[in-house]
């Protein structure tokens, strides 16, 4: 495909992460992946309270402490230091992934690889690397009421990310609510898939030019709003 | 006789523990919530052709001590000795950093079963819960799904997936005491409570033995029952100022840029 | 906003629950374990042909209050108001004394579907872990395996035990906060633990609500994300002095003799 | 079957127990039945030290209470209010049965209605009463490693309790080690049931004439010791 379209603006990580944040909504239980998921964590819209899951074991934590502080005792997934807040709790393994498969985040925010027309994920191998790693992304996936996945609209190579049907190893079928990348937004429905948001500058017409499935243009669609 | 599950060495804790075995490793993949002196003495012991059950492979020392741990070791003490035959784990490579593991792996020196995180907890529980197995959603129509037997159940698809057991399991609490009784540290709980009774052995290694009745009953997360050895990490660790590799180096570089460890 | 779980009133927090709704109760028989005061507003309310999950299907208010209890119902207080159409539990009836449950189970009024207790546990953390089904080894080769799958697994034979899910889990915990994290005491864990989350809607009863941050993060044994609403008992509750029933006196006196409750 | 041996000797309950107590050994963990298995726990064997499991979460206690004293909130599995000690531990009840199912417990006494020949178990319904309780006696039964059952030798109408096949609902099958009687201790074997030990003043031939299949008299049979 094409790379005509490689000087136009993009959202940045720090963006996309805000756009994310948009979708938490009063209450919500969520849990963020390592990457541009995990930065969605510093726009939680004002005034609104959520509660986030780490699966290594924890329901409520605050801040990241820069690296070499904190305790290590006490950490996200991504293994980063994070702080206790009032309401934290502690949970070991089997309890962790108990609220992971049994239905009780509101939210899983991960990265991707590719996204299908019907909501498969795939985002476990990068085909060239040969060997991936599953880690919690499967039962995030299959798990959580509403699965949003953050990542780039096309590859390195100008490639489709959203495709009619995934080319690499699934995460998992069917499981794909929403997807924020650096140029649109896009809702997955029975019906197919729903461009609501476009980033500035760009066309419903050129969106459409780097994603495989044919969009079905919301009646309300309009540019991201931050 | 008092019950006295406390050991005094760490190669004594390990003693029996015979070429083939299948161990489990507690922790999530950090050094904190790893038994990282069980791990040693496991490779001071040279145990070969051993299946190990964990989250992760291992990172190695150095990545750790770049962070300011002094117990820095975790899996990859076993891997880089080469006394690992088979990882059943949820995450064998890292996404920043090739570890020896990794390494391995890619030369066909070691084999690798891997089962999604969720899962991996389950089919650990199963075997200490004594569950014949358990249907789990995770997997369904992926490659996890290859052999494995499928059932609907009202209406949705399920993947049989058989209980985990080892041989050992070696995990690392906060503090014990002669019961086994075990209390850890905010997150560092993980595989670690999980594992504990999962394994014909369960081998503890805490921060710190208290006398028996210094627990409080309430908040106690192990149950002595799980627990058959428990031994204290010395106090005073020597400096390990083995170089640091560069490879680790660059990994931190790029953990920092990422923003993950 | 912030989020609050807390609720002000029993009969506002039972106000939902709909005629042939399938309600846990929490619990293990004690009624110091029960949410007693979730059960009577319930009663109050009068939902009707309701399916309860429990351990036991109560004993009457007059033997806990022959014990000195002050919140003394228990889930009789659905049952002999008739309120109750099917009880899934592990022990319908008692040795010591005929319930009511056991008089409309005879009289043919209710049905009982009976679960060994650590298979009634196992089946409703099932549904709270979003497991499609488990294998058990518990009731092979008993009248509990009828209409049940049996497997085969490394050479034992288990049963195929599904979930139990349910609309509302009635609970009792200690201490509660506006996120719904729970802390217990001693015994009282039991099912209450259990339940919480395993139903559509939990609701828990406490002895006292504290603020935020009030709860020790290492002691929390259920956390919050599996509570939907939290209801303090009243610090005051008026002498029930309704006589005691010579049924209640005479089962006090077996149960003595007996030494078991 | 006839009622010769009405006036004979037997063991009472508390006899009883204090026999059961004797395969107490040292660090065992021990769950304890309503009725005279929970009376063994006054009867562990001098310099032994074992930990009692009670199935509504608990491991570790000490004395049983005189009834109204006590915490309410801490009970056995019998609703008896029971003493902390160094070392109780508390859980919830899946916990508590993942103990009892995963073979965790040494041992596990029980009452018992019949015990067969191959260590088939019956003790949750009397056929006259039409309705039981199975409880937690299934999970004991199947879960536990060592399985004894302490109960009187035949019934109220003189029938034998120990038979070649149940005739009442099982509890489970294959299960029973060890039976503890009024009258004698049976080990249940692979090659049949060995009598061990008989009371005072019984023959061997008047404790088979009272059980129904065919018993082993173990080579170093004796009266039973306490």
């Amino acid at each position: 495909m094409s790379d005509k379209f490689k000087d136009k603006f993009r959202l940045d990580r720090q963006t996309m992460a805000l756009r994310v944040a948009k979708e938490f909504q009063d209450g919500d239980y969520v849990n963020l992946g390592i990457g541009i998921p995990v930065l969605a964590s510093n726009y939680v819209p004002a005034g609104r309270e959520v509660v986030f899951h780490s699966e290594n074991g924890v329901l409520g934590f605050g801040q990241v402490h820069t690296a070499g502080e904190g305790d290590p005792d006490f950490v996200n997934a991504g293994g980063q230091a994070v702080t206790i807040i009032p309401g934290t709790c502690f949970f070991d393994h089997h309890e962790s992934f108990s609220i992971v498969r049994g239905r009780h985040l509101d939210i899983s925010v991960m990265g991707g690889l590719q996204v299908s027309e019907k909501g498969d994920l795939a985002n476990w191998l990068v085909p060239e690397r040969q060997i991936g790693t599953i880690g919690g992304a499967m039962d995030l996936a299959v798990g959580a009421r509403k699965l949003i996945i953050a990542m780039n609209h096309v590859t390195k190579d100008n490639q489709p990310r959203i495709v009619k049907k995934c080319s690499y190893e699934l995460t998992a079928v069917e499981c794909v609510k929403l997807v924020v990348t650096d140029i649109a937004v896009i809702e997955v429905t029975k019906k197919g898939m729903v461009l609501k948001e476009i980033a500035p500058t760009w066309t419903l017409e050129e969106v459409q030019e780097l994603t495989e499935p044919k969009l079905i243009v919301a009646p309300d669609c309009k540019e991201i709003e931050l | 006789m008092p019950i006295n599950k406390i050991v005094a060495g760490f190669d004594e804790a390990v003693a029996d523990i015979p070429d083939g075995a299948t161990i489990m490793i507690g922790g999530f993949g950090t050094v904190a919530s790893t038994p990282t002196c069980l791990l040693e003495a496991l490779a001071r012991k040279g145990v070969k052709n051993i299946t190990t059950v964990s989250n992760t492979t291992g990172f190695g020392s150095d990545v750790w001590r770049l962070l300011g741990y002094k117990f820095s070791e975790d899996m990859d003490v076993l891997v880089r000795n080469g006394l690992v035959k088979k990882a059943i784990v949820a995450a064998p490579v890292s996404t920043v950093y090739q570890n020896n593991f990794e390494k391995l792996l890619r030369a066909g020196k070691v084999e690798a079963e891997m089962v999604p995180q969720g899962t991996l907890a389950e089919r650990i529980r199963a075997a200490k819960a004594g569950l014949g197995g358990v249907y789990v959603p995770t997997g369904v129509g992926t490659i996890v799904e290859k052999g494995k037997e499928k059932k609907v159940i009202n209406g949705k698809t399920y993947l049989l997936e058989l209980p985990i057991t080892a041989d050992f399991a070696l995990i690392k609490a906060h503090k014990g005491d002669r019961w086994g009784n075990l209390v850890y540290r905010r997150t560092s709980r993980t595989f670690n409570a999980t594992m504990a009774g999962a394994a014909k052995v369960t081998i503890a290694e805490v921060d710190e033995i208290v006398e028996l009745g210094q627990l409080d009953p309430e908040t106690v997360v192990t149950p002595g029952i799980y627990v058959d050895r428990v031994i204290a990490r010395p106090k005073d660790v020597k400096v390990d100022d083995r170089p640091i590799s560069q490879e680790a180096l660059d990994s931190q570089a790029k953990t920092k840029a990422r923003g993950s460890a």
